[in-house]
């Protein structure tokens, strides 16, 4: 168990595609650090590094206080979970759990004991002497984790270790790798694109952009108030309508900091009804009416502007498509921004 | 001359180098003599791939009309009886003139049938001689002008050549088979198979593995061991002739037919000619050799327009002339009396010092059953055998005796073979 | 035997698409083949004009054969050797390549051509190099005190078609296993660093047996390639020589068929030729029904 | 990945030149050799350098060819060599491109014995059963022509595999969509499938243009007229004789010359080559 | 355009596998109905059917009132979206658009008016000119769509045509073939196993298992009514708790109908507070507490049979992990069930 500290780490590919640009990220021990972006984003380049697997261009990363720069790989002392699993196939289920132990010299009885451990632990006993490709996606996956835990390495690193399996799987495994992690308490990185993942299993959730870190916080932090138009774009579905302050009606009334030119509006807090306190007015014409079952989405196309905007309503709201609405937010539901910086002005 | 109505007549010889080139200048010759004929020759390999291929072709129904077969292969193409066209009756058939009386004994002796019939038309008979280099020997210290007569000499030549450094080896030879064994066995009048050397029917067995063949092996064997010797390679022995070429080694023992070759090859050195040596101690009286080289066979299932084409180059290639030409370029022997009668009279083997070393050695004394040739159905199959005993030999793996024993035993079962298929 | 999940219905015209090759097969193949089963039982004189039928006495001829036993042991070695000495060498060749990511394609490209060359030709390219007057190799070999004959001493002949064989198929083999490594996923390589092997390791315990596949399929391939297409570099070289010492199998059908005109027994020989490729051709069969690759 | 091993960067350098040589070495002296006039062989052992006779000893291969060792002019082998290749590899293509298309998106009474008659080309290579066939060519009247040296070798189970192999992974619906768009089977062979399979042709003809090109023991049985000599077999007799009359010059000229098409094919069409290669052998 | 009329279709595969068990179905014209159920349970058989790309083993299917069982799928005039969109990859998106048109022999400024006109509604003009592996995923699958316009066909066949995109353009796409199937009014079919799509898109939501229909309806009542167990658990994210009726507490209280035996709660009805009216109690802890953005799920425990259940709860809920809470659910959103026959009972 260690920490991890990247600082000033940048990463250039063949001289010419700046994957990461100058990236700081302190990741105390026993934290649960999750990256998310979008594709390209330089997720995995980072994980990577952190690993080994990639030479760093500059900055440093250290592990536990030693910087690892030009250390390899197997002398970081890291586990990795890899998004196809990177099970060996040619071994049994045991074979890939004693595969890193029985490199490093651990003794036979060390070994044995810990792989009993890990299978009972992932409820993997039974499959203990199959081949990998006897395994369904889940048991795989399983596998793959076991195959990091008996290593009782420093840190945990996961490259969207879930995306392989079906979207109930994902769920449950997402869950068990959350329990899992609590109880280890290794530090870890986890990469993925899913929102939902993010959101739900990070202790602090990293959002990245280009290259870039955009915002660092606990999920919930993020969502309430993300510091950034692309944050803020980014997380949460429907993703948050963004409208640009000078088609709103009343835009003097809104008392906005200084700066602000765009307001974010989550579609949740959309209401059909004047709420009390300082509210802003909308109207639009409804376009198409999605239930969904425990609610609904309104897509609108509003007055003036004609901007599409999406609203999430309770489910057997009576609206009807063609007519017209009227909506209300909250002021205290609004995220102003500023376009050009993208930066949050409050 | 209408050139369209040309009869076409595929010949297939085994003539490379400059002997090729030299069969094809009579070719050449004869289709400007007349302009109804033209002779294709067509060059097919070594001896044993030419015949090969003609057998092959005769069976695809796509065989030439004139194929060049070696002695060898002479009793396997008197017994094919329906794939021949007998010489003595295509000339008969065509009206062009025969007389067997015109060529040399040895040729005559060898080729006629149990009848006394030729079925094949004579045209390249050779017997092996031996080549020496003069330049080398001087400088072993030798006498330019005297080779070895005996093969005791022959050791002590090249022996001596060796040690003086003048040259690294002392001798090679092309044709294991026929001049080392074949030709070894009649110089000194040894039987080589049973029924008079298979002239006499299907039921004859081998026989070389008498105690001089033995003895001759032994020796090349341990001549071989000790560098004396080097060997040529199977069947003609085809590294035999840039060993002597290149000077590597002084003495070579092929084929009088070899001349043309080695007076092309030999530009920087001497080259002197003589008979083959003999064991004194087994003969002092040495046998003619026998004879080796080719005939040309005419094969059915053509049409008469062909054959008449045939005959007629037959004929043009019996002219003392041509034959002269031929016999005085390559080294093989004058076919006819009269071809050798003009080269006296042209004063050649006079000009010309060890050419007529061959005709001398193939006709001198008198012939005996042992030396009159050998003749066997399969007889190429059967020399391979010996090719490959020999290289065991060579290589350790079995004695002079063993090897020619087993020799003898596989050569047998290829006669059988033989006698079988042609029952 | 797999097919479209939705087919055409038509029902002449499959045969008609099928007719050329069929026919080619049936012609050329098949025909033949029966041919060959059919002579094998019989003997004939070399023109073809007596034909006995002698039930087994070729196969019986053969096997008490010593030098058709010995042909059989000869092409055992001699294959063996092949592919053993060739696939060693191309897989070094090959790891070396997949480590140089930059002049990976310079070096592909020098050393695959080799596959174009025809066999023959590959013999005559080394029948020169060890030619006993002028070669360099023997040269060579006689400054370094080794006393090479290929032509009285068997296993030197031997040694050289091996070598002349390994080298045309070097090439090939190259080309599969850097396919092969390159389809072994990198990031097996990763995890295995990470757990700790270095590169040596990392080769023999993964990279090694995850190209098993391909190293199978090329042993098979290799001893066809050793058996039958080295017929050319055969007879540029050695001819079967010395002393039958690199006579194999299928020059040796040549041989007794062609040169030697023993039908009968070449054909025997064939059959038994046919035997053994179609027992190889089934092992690779079942292989590349079951390449489900772990 | 991070690797702190200089001395494996320079062995795998070093492994990869020795490979380079060893590879290039024969070819390397052969071309020597065809440089040099005759006289130079006799004198022990072989030229290393290239020598200044290189134009001339190709002119006269090219052109004169030396008869008397079974070589016409390499010009008029090289001719029948290309043909050979090129008809082979066009033949094989085109008849194995049908029967794989057959078999794959038709069903049929005897699909599986048609499939099976097919896959047997694999397990008979000519070399095994030469004499049978040659005579099987000769009863036809096709010895010495074109169709002899062609129409035997265009059975091809290996490109019948490989096409079908292609075809199964053609999506289902791309056929689907094919015939709910209006197209029969013949329209959606010419319409889809073959311009789908162009590259998998153009891998397949180098691949089998080489295998035609190195052909060597059907051209030299049945043929015995010079004018259809390929320059693969010609070479052969011409090297035979070389044993005894020292002219490697000639007969290195014209091992050069026999090599050259099919290895220019591989190095300029590598990318083509090689996918042919390792996708027919699958 | 036209009526869609299934009639005791059964379908067997290779006289074993019965993919469909007579099936009745009458699809109006101008109706969009989305086939929805698990992996393997005949949908793609039935549209294929349909198409004429399957044979039909008993019963009949028309369109527009004539019986297509023995005709060509060419003969049918129906036009197809695949999954994997099935373009061909050699032709130009021009000539994937033109080929089934010149197949039928239509005049050549004919074809260029279709193809002009539907590259405009689906805003590809831009790529005409290209092929397809040139194209975005989102941009494929317009081409896609596009084939399928052009022909103006009686009815259009939709093979779960969204499933190869993100989840993102999904949801885009989604709207935009809403809108295009109203526009145009063809008779169309669509198979998906995605909810959301099937409950967004459908006019009308056939729901199958097991080569059987369970249920048709609006794509809300079957949410709100789902008269299976099978409905029940498959439409709803995340899916209905379905609890034994003996593991209640009060269930003498709860007067359901008789033979219900089980009772389905979806998560969001779920409260923490009592609510007004006739309600259930439950007792449980909570095990893991997953803030998503603008809701929150609890996984919790139920005391007694230890059953796991799901609450969609809003975002900023006060709960800890490991804490006990009290569960109420109205009477009237309980969904009473026979575990038996799998109706819903009351
Ligand atoms: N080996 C490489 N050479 C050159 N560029 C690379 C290499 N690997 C990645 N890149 C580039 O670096 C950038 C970051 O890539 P990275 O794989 O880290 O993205 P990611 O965030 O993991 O994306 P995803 O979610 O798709 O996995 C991308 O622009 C990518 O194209
Ligand atoms: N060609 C076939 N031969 C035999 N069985 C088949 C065939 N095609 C489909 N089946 C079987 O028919 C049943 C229905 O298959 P179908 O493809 O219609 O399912 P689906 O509902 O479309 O599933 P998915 O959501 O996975 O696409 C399955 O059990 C399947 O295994
Ligand atoms: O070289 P040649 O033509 O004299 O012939 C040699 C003998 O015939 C070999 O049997
Ligand atoms: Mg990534
Ligand atoms: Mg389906």
């Amino acid at each position: 168990m260690a920490s991890i500290d990247i600082s000033g780490v940048k990463k250039v590919y063949g001289g010419a595609v700046t994957a990461i640009h100058s990236l700081d990220l302190a990741i105390p021990d026993g934290e649960l650090v999750v990256l998310v972006g979008p594709s390209g984003c330089g997720k995995s380049t980072l994980l990577r590094m952190i690993a080994g697997l990639e030479a760093i261009t500059e900055g440093t990363i250290s592990i536990d206080g030693t910087v690892v720069n030009t250390k390899e790989p197997a002398e970081r002392d890291i586990a990795m979970v890899f998004q196809n699993y990177a099970l060996y196939p040619h071994m049994t289920v045991r074979g890939n759990l004693e595969y890193g132990l029985k490199n490093r010299g651990t003794p036979r009885d060390e070994i044995d004991r810990r792989v009993t451990e890990a299978a009972r632990i992932l409820e993997i006993e039974p499959f203990l002497d199959r081949r990998p490709r006897q395994l369904s996606g889940g048991q795989r996956q399983r596998v793959a984790m076991g195959r990091a835990i008996v290593r009782q390495p420093k840190a945990f690193l996961f490259d969207e270790p879930l995306s392989n399996l079906d979207a109930k799987l994902r769920g449950q495994m997402r869950i068990e790798i959350k329990r899992l992690q609590r109880n280890l308490a290794t530090t870890s990185v986890y990469v993925t694109h899913d929102q939902l993942e993010a959101m739900t299993l990070a202790d602090r959730l990293v959002v990245m952009n280009g290259g870039r870190i955009e915002q660092v916080g606990a999920p919930l932090a993020l969502y309430e108030r993300p510091e950034t138009l692309f944050v803020a774009g980014f997380i949460g579905s429907p993703p948050m309508n963004l409208i640009d302050i000078d088609d709103l009606r009343d835009k003097g009334a809104l008392a906005l900091p200084d700066g602000s030119d765009l307001v974010g509006i989550r579609p949740d807090t959309i209401q059909l009804s004047p709420p009390e306190g300082q509210h802003l007015v909308l109207e639009a014409t409804v376009e198409l009416y999605e239930p969904i079952g425990g609610e609904s989405h309104l897509h609108m196309r509003l007055d003036g502007s004609g901007q599409l905007i999406v609203a999430a309503v309770p489910a057997r709201t009576a609206v009807t498509e063609g007519s017209r609405a009227t909506l209300y937010v909250s002021m205290t539901d609004l995220h102003p921004f500023n376009k050009e910086t993208g930066q949050r002005t409050d | 001359p209408n050139v369209a109505a040309q009869t076409e007549i595929a010949w297939w010889h085994a003539m490379d180098a400059e002997l090729g080139k030299k069969l094809e200048e009579i070719a050449n010759g004869f289709n400007e003599s007349q302009s109804e004929f033209k002779i294709v020759p067509s060059y097919k390999g070594t001896y044993p791939e030419t015949l090969t291929a003609a057998i092959a072709a005769f069976r695809a129904n796509e065989q030439p009309a004139i194929v060049q077969v070696f002695e060898v292969g002479t009793g396997t193409m008197m017994a094919a009886k329906g794939a021949v066209y007998p010489v003595y009756q295509l000339m008969e058939d065509n009206g062009e003139p025969w007389d067997p009386s015109g060529f040399l004994a040895p040729v005559v002796g060898y080729y006629s049938d149990t009848d006394g019939n030729i079925l094949s038309m004579p045209f390249n008979s050779s017997t092996p001689i031996m080549y020496y280099n003069k330049d080398v020997f001087e400088k072993a210290g030798l006498d330019r002008e005297t080779p070895p007569k005996t093969w005791a000499e022959l050791e002590a030549m090249s022996r001596q050549i060796m040690e003086s450094g003048a040259a690294p080896c002392g001798f090679t030879s092309g044709w294991i088979t026929w001049v080392q064994t074949e030709n070894l066995s009649a110089i000194h009048d040894q039987p080589y198979g049973t029924l008079e050397n298979g002239f006499g029917g299907l039921g004859t067995e081998f026989t070389f593995n008498g105690p001089v063949q033995v003895k001759h092996w032994d020796n090349l064997k341990k001549w071989a061991d000790e560098g004396l010797f080097e060997y040529g390679g199977p069947v003609g022995g085809g590294d035999a002739p840039p060993k002597f070429y290149a000077q590597e080694c002084a003495i070579y023992m092929n084929s009088s037919a070899s001349r043309a070759g080695v007076i092309n090859n030999s530009k920087e050195f001497e080259v002197g000619f003589a008979p083959l040596p003999y064991y004194d101690d087994v003969t002092t009286d040495p046998k003619n050799s026998i004879i080796g080289g080719a005939t040309l066979w005419a094969l059915n299932g053509k049409d008469p327009e062909v054959y008449k084409g045939v005959a007629q180059f037959f004929t043009y290639l019996s002219q003392p002339e041509v034959q002269a030409s031929w016999h005085q370029f390559t080294g093989y022997l004058p076919i006819t009396n009269a071809a050798y009668e003009l080269g006296q009279e042209q004063n050649y083997y006079a000009d010309n010092p060890g050419s007529d070393i061959a005709i001398k050695q193939i006709t001198r004394g008198t012939p005996t059953a042992n030396s009159k040739g050998v003749r066997f159905g399969n007889l190429t199959q059967a020399r391979t055998v010996v090719d490959e005993e020999f290289e065991a030999m060579l290589a350790g793996t079995k004695t002079a005796q063993e090897a020619l024993d087993a020799a003898v035993e596989r050569g047998n079962q290829i006669l059988r073979d033989f006698e079988a298929a042609n029952q | 035997m797999q097919a479209k999940r939705t087919i055409f219905p038509n029902k002449i015209l499959p045969y008609m698409l099928l007719v050329p090759q069929l026919a080619v097969t049936l012609i050329f193949f098949i025909w033949p083949a029966l041919q060959a089963l059919k002579s094998s039982f019989e003997r004939e004189d070399p023109f073809g004009f007596r034909t006995t039928f002698v039930w087994f006495e070729n196969y019986r001829r053969l096997f008490i054969d010593p030098n058709y036993v010995g042909s059989l042991s000869k092409t055992a070695v001699f294959a063996f050797s092949v592919t053993v000495l060739s696939m060693s060498l191309a897989l070094i060749l090959a790891v070396a390549v997949n480590r140089v990511l930059r002049t990976n394609r310079l070096y592909t490209t020098l050393l695959v051509w080799p596959y174009a060359v025809a066999p023959v030709v590959v013999g005559i390219l080394w029948w020169f190099m060890f030619n006993p007057t002028i070669g360099i190799a023997p040269y060579l070999l006689r400054a370094a005190g080794i006393d090479w004959n290929h032509r009285i001493d068997g296993t030197d002949a031997m040694i050289l078609v091996i070598i002349a064989a390994s080298w045309k198929q070097i090439s090939y083999n190259f080309l599969f296993f850097v396919a092969g490594l390159q389809s072994v996923p990198q990031s097996l390589i990763e995890a295995a660093a990470i757990d700790g092997a270095g590169p040596f390791k990392r080769f023999w315990t993964i990279v090694f047996p995850l190209l098993s596949p391909t190293t199978f399929f090329l042993l098979i391939v290799n001893m066809n390639y050793a058996m039958f297409d080295t017929f050319g570099l055969i007879d540029a070289t050695t001819q079967g020589g010395p002393a039958q010492a690199t006579n194999i199998l299928v020059y040796k059908v040549y041989t007794d068929g062609f040169i030697g005109l023993n039908i009968g027994s070449s054909s025997a020989q064939s059959v038994v030729l046919m035997i053994i490729v179609i027992a190889l051709t089934a092992i690779q069969f079942r292989y590349v029904e079951r390449r489900v690759q772990y | 990945m991070i690797e702190n091993r200089p001395f494996l960067a320079f062995l795998t350098h070093l492994v990869l030149i020795i490979g380079v040589v060893i590879v290039v070495f024969p070819v390397y002296l052969a071309f020597v050799a065809s440089t040099h006039g005759s006289g130079d062989f006799m004198r022990g052992l072989v030229p290393l350098l290239p020598g200044p006779h290189l134009v001339e000893n190709y002119s006269f291969m090219l052109n004169e060819g030396i008869s008397t060792a079974g070589a016409p002019p390499l010009s008029i082998m090289l001719l029948n060599s290309l043909v050979m290749a090129i008809s082979i590899a066009v033949g094989k293509i085109a008849i194995s491109i049908l029967s794989a298309y057959a078999i794959v998106f038709f069903k049929f009474p005897f699909r599986l014995l048609a499939f099976w008659i097919i896959f047997i080309t694999l397990m008979l290579p000519v070399e095994v059963r030469i004499i049978p066939t040659f005579k099987v060519v000769a009863d036809l009247g096709m010895l010495n022509s074109y169709p002899g040296l062609i129409i035997p070798l265009i059975a091809s189970a290996t490109a019948t595999f490989l096409f079908r192999q292609f075809f199964l992974t053609v999506p289902d619906e791309l056929m689907e969509a094919a015939r709910v768009d209006g197209a029969g089977p013949m329209k959606f062979f010419r319409d889809i499938l073959l311009p789908l399979s162009r590259t998998n042709i153009a891998a397949l003809f180098v691949i089998l243009f080489i295998y035609g090109w190195v052909q060597y023991l059907w051209p030299l049985l049945v043929t015995t007229d010079s004018r259809y000599y390929t320059v693969v077999m010609g070479i052969k007799r011409l090297a035979a004789t070389a044993d005894s009359e020292p002219q490697w010059n000639f007969v290195m000229a014209a091992v050069i010359l026999a090599m050259l098409p099919p290895v220019l094919v591989v190095i300029l069409m590598q990318r083509l080559f090689v996918k042919g290669l390792v996708e027919t052998e699958k």
